[in-house]
């Protein structure tokens, strides 16, 4: 595989200062990033035999942003106190989360591919205990919210800058847990949370607005104290300035609702609930799909023949 | 275009048979409804969905409110079913203790998704904590049926039954363990292959293993009787002491924490009649992992070669 | 005691009718018999030793006016389909329940003087197996609404036209469960439950402000889909308009969210946290609220001396 | 203008003791910081918000977030301990398991208002549940100190303690039973009086009801021998075994169902270790009402009569 973006340690050691392609735009990069971690996570469902493709999809060009231009993380620095903290909330999004890693360099993207079989450090929902980056284990949708709520509030009584991201997936805003953080954000005047909502209009079993209707969403997440900025969410510079709007953002915690395709970048998969999860590819579909994403021959042999 | 293969929605899944069988039932239970989380196809109840849309509700993933307006469903005379996975049933555990177990109502939870059978989803997702929990609460009945045949029968029998029960599915395909002429009581234990040796006591997923157990113990020239305890709370305190008095030692077997789950419901009945050796099989006291659930059931030592050793011990404490 | 305004079914049988003063109008018996409700729960606590006397008397005016006017309920009709449904989610308020539903002919007023004593009906936080008329046991926040939501979609699915009440405190607005409520009563278009809050600025331990903030609470519960009408609390007039809105509106659930004072006709009590309770009263400081209350000598004796 | 006594806020109830451990500790323990879900005055934790405002930090009614929130907050390097009512921590129990336990987080639940002790506010404040719910959770710690002293020892230990732990204070007054010398270790169960015919073995507000018992049990000419049981996880399985060994006979007692909690830890301890006959004192299975606390207790029978009237129960089937 070519050399891709990692992350840019704002703090980190100087040695550790990643590669920076020259002559290629930071966000052509991590455009490019989010295709190959899209590549790489249905790649690891398909070995893995189940999985939740759809909504992994849709969050990839988020988490390439966030690991490839906007988190102060480091590999080396997963210990660090002033790292930027980053936890899934939607926790079946996991292949995303590790493949986005890896593209960052914070993990072996081989290694990831053993996703959700016994023994793996990649478990089906990130675990804490297996991989040091992974910030705490997720998998009961609202409680990652909870967590990163946790850890901002714990950053500001220890006078710690360092900022907290954390992911939601849109069917997750119905657990009574997020409006509890959301509450409790807005109370505390967390301007070093962020939140990401994958806002792809689906959940596991069809669209939000059949299962549980989330509209008008801005509304209530203003309604509860919150800076909100609507983006495209896989528009890599409409997410970059609304990382940019957060960052700038002072005595009030800031959600970044992203509208979203799930199932982004893979014909058969986009917009359809099934491919939700937990499915199984097979090696026909991913094929396809790898091709749809631009894989070549060789990428796609180097992907599925591990 | 092609369409993603669902796991588990097909086959010989518990959850499965308890989705086909709430369908079947719905005609003659004309106040049931079915309560759910955004999980149907999960827990089989898209069976019922689609044969009678009017009796699905939906209550998006917010399985707290689902749990108490279960109780206010109950409370205008309609029979709820609450259905999630187990470690969701967990989430709202405080809802189903004051809404229906304290007010008393006539409702049902069913849980899939118990325990390491859950497989690839891992540690987050395996329940290995809802006997224990939802036995603790008062007048809360448990029940864990061991194949599709027993859940059908369990199936019905809750709808039957008058008060809160607690009812384990399971996820993975499950080998049949009984024929045609089974018959299930809540509140019975039933001994489903004699012996004289030993008694293995097990539920849900663990009945079969328990009986390949007793053959690979057979092989030994050591004859295990096996017991499918289906309702863990109340549980069969008669037969569990009898099983005690007629072999002397027995062995408990759940896809579950050794602690408090059948085990713990075995050993206080023993207790307070036959105090007897136990050999506890489970997971001890640990989450699971990612992995296959015949895999995990030997990482985590719940297959039949750990009934039979656990046996072999409790033979050696035997007086 | 006099006579008091009792409850007036609208579909109750004909012998049920309750006896009204004739030249006095509806709102002054509403008001009086919240007045007599006060004095009440402040006994039953007095006697219990233990209790919550503040959000109990924030409370007595709307629970006047659903006893007292609005509710189809009636002593005799605690089993009939038909009869409107209310649940006390606050459920520590459970003196002012008992009080309200004295006055409207539910229960015997002597009787509930055994509030929270072993052995009494009259728990300390209400309890459905005790009271033919309780319609859900209470005490942990939140719940009560979900239960009430139950209720109504319930009766939906029956065809059954009775409508459900359920009154919360504003700390409970706190509580996730009660936005997954929120969120799936409007979803459901459940225009047959109407939420009242108490919204007495205070929760346990101190002001909502302080504990955590709620406003701008009429937002959040708009952006949430809900009607939302604001009153003052204790102008039994406001209570009963506002159930009038409430009545017509369609396809959308509605609240009243009620202006109140913590501790209400009783001037030590008014906006004192330290009586949210558990509190113990002396005689002394029961003689002096009643004697705000506009309890006479008699009264007060009959009251304190059974 | 007069103000109101607040109930248990002082005297020498578990809650007290431990709310003022804490605020002791908190110089000695610099990132420990204290969660509230708008209840300090009846957890005890009002103190440390006195004495340390800037480690008191507030979630209000939301336990559920304060729980996983606790996660975060070890996460980052500070020692959190979560404090609320026994039965708001079950609401929560879903958050303790996956983002304290799974994550093993070195973060501290403290509930008060456990069991009958609740008294007047009734059955559904008084948590019959949480010690054998809590117990289940993988990798979880659990704790019930017996009187002021044992909690203000066992606070200072579950901080020292590096992992979750669930412990229980109390809300009404509770006797002394320990003086200047005692000594507590989370694991270690304790004779605090022997006796050669029966244990009792209690935890909570039974110890000094069983040490009650064992004097009416004397005046009978029955030699009692009692065992403070605090750490209800990990059970001290050596110490149980000894006693069913040395006096053949046991009578658990708690403040809590009796299905699962101590009863069942004591009961699984000697199954696998020393079978022998128990009689288990604790709610049966019922939800308790409105009292006062020792009414309570005679009227769901946890009274010492009643633990006294267990060991000649239990005395009857010793072999
Ligand atoms: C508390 C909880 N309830 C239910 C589930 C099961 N579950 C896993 S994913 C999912 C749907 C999530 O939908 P959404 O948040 O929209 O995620 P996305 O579309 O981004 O995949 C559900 C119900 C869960 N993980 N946690
Ligand atoms: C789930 C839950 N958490 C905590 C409590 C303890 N509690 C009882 S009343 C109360 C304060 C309630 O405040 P509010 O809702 O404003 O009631 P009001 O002011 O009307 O009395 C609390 C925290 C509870 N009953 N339920
Ligand atoms: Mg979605
Ligand atoms: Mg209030």
């Amino acid at each position: 595989m070519t050399a891709l973006p990692h992350a840019i340690p704002k703090n980190g050691p100087a040695n550790d200062i990643a590669e920076i392609e020259l002559g290629v735009s930071l966000e052509a990069q991590l455009a490019e990033a989010a295709r190959r971690a899209r590549m790489h996570c249905l790649a690891a469902i398909f070995h893995a035999g189940s999985g939740h493709p759809g909504g992994a999809l849709s969050c990839a060009d988020m988490l390439a942003c966030l690991y490839g231009a906007e988190m102060n993380v480091w590999p080396s620095g997963a210990d660090d106190p002033l790292r930027d903290r980053f936890v899934l909330s939607k926790g079946h999004a996991a292949p995303a989360l590790y493949a986005a890693a890896a593209q960052a360099g914070f993990c072996d993207p081989k290694e990831a591919l053993t996703l959700r079989k016994l023994g793996s450090k990649f478990q089906g929902h990130p675990h804490v205990l297996d991989l040091p980056w992974v910030e705490t284990s997720t998998g009961s949708l609202g409680q990652g919210f909870s967590v990163a709520l946790g850890m901002a509030l714990g950053l500001k009584l220890q006078k710690n800058d360092a900022r907290v991201y954390t992911l939601l997936g849109d069917g997750e805003l119905q657990e009574g847990e997020v409006w509890e953080a959301a509450m409790a954000a807005a109370h505390h005047r967390l301007d070093n949370l962020c939140v990401l909502i994958d806002y792809n209009k689906l959940q596991s079993d069809a669209a939000n607005d059949s299962i549980m209707k989330l509209e008008p969403l801005a509304a209530k997440w203003s309604a509860f104290g919150w800076a909100v900025t609507e983006i495209d969410g896989h528009d890599v510079e409409a997410i970059l300035s609304a990382f940019r709007n957060a960052a700038v953002t002072t005595g009030a915690p800031s959600v970044i609702i992203a509208h979203t395709i799930k199932g982004k970048g893979v014909p058969m998969m986009e917009n359809v609930p099934a491919w939700h999860g937990s499915v199984k590819m097979t090696r026909e579909q991913t094929v396809d799909a790898l091709t749809a994403l631009g894989a070549s021959a060789g990428e796609i042999e180097d992907l599925l023949n591990v | 275009m092609s369409s993603p293969a669902l796991i588990g929605s097909s086959g010989d899944s518990l959850r499965e048979a308890f989705g086909k069988a709430l369908s079947a039932l719905a005609d003659e239970f004309p106040n049931l409804v079915v309560l759910d989380a955004d999980i149907a196809g999960g827990t089989g109840v898209h069976h019922i969905r689609k044969s009678h849309p009017g009796r699905f509700v939906q209550f998006g993933i917010a399985e707290q409110n689902m749990m108490a307006a279960a109780g206010g469903m109950a409370a205008v005379g309609l029979l709820p079913v609450v259905t999630t996975f187990a470690v969701f049933c967990l989430r709202a555990i405080e809802q189903a203790r004051l809404s229906l177990c304290y007010a008393k109502r006539n409702a049902k939870i069913v849980a899939s998704h118990p325990g390491l059978d859950v497989g690839p989803d891992g540690g987050s997702a395996q329940c290995l904590e809802d006997l224990a929990a939802f036995r603790a609460i008062p007048g809360m009945t448990v029940i864990s049926p061991a194949d599709a045949t027993e859940t059908a029968l369990a199936t019905r029998a809750i709808l039957e039954f008058g008060g809160p029960v607690y009812m384990r599915t399971g996820r993975s395909p499950a080998p049949h363990v009984f024929g045609e002429g089974h018959k299930f009581e809540i509140g019975k234990g039933q001994i489903i292959r004699d012996g004289s040796d030993v008694t293995l006591i097990a539920c849900g997923a663990e009945v079969a293993r328990a009986l390949a157990a007793a053959q690979m113990l057979e092989a030994d020239g050591i004859s295990a009787r096996v017991v499918n305890m289906a309702t863990i709370k109340p549980i069969d305190r008669e037969l569990v002491a009898r099983c005690a008095r007629e072999t002397g030692a027995i062995v408990t077997a759940e896809d579950h924490n050794i602690h408090g789950g059948l085990g713990g419901a075995v050993a206080e009945a023993l207790a307070a009649t036959v105090p007897a050796p136990i050999e506890f099989v489970g997971v001890a006291d640990s989450f699971g992992s990612s992995g296959e659930p015949e895999e995990l059931a030997y990482a985590y030592e719940i297959a039949a070669p750990f009934i039979a050793a656990a046996a072999r011990k409790v033979l050696k404490r035997k007086k």
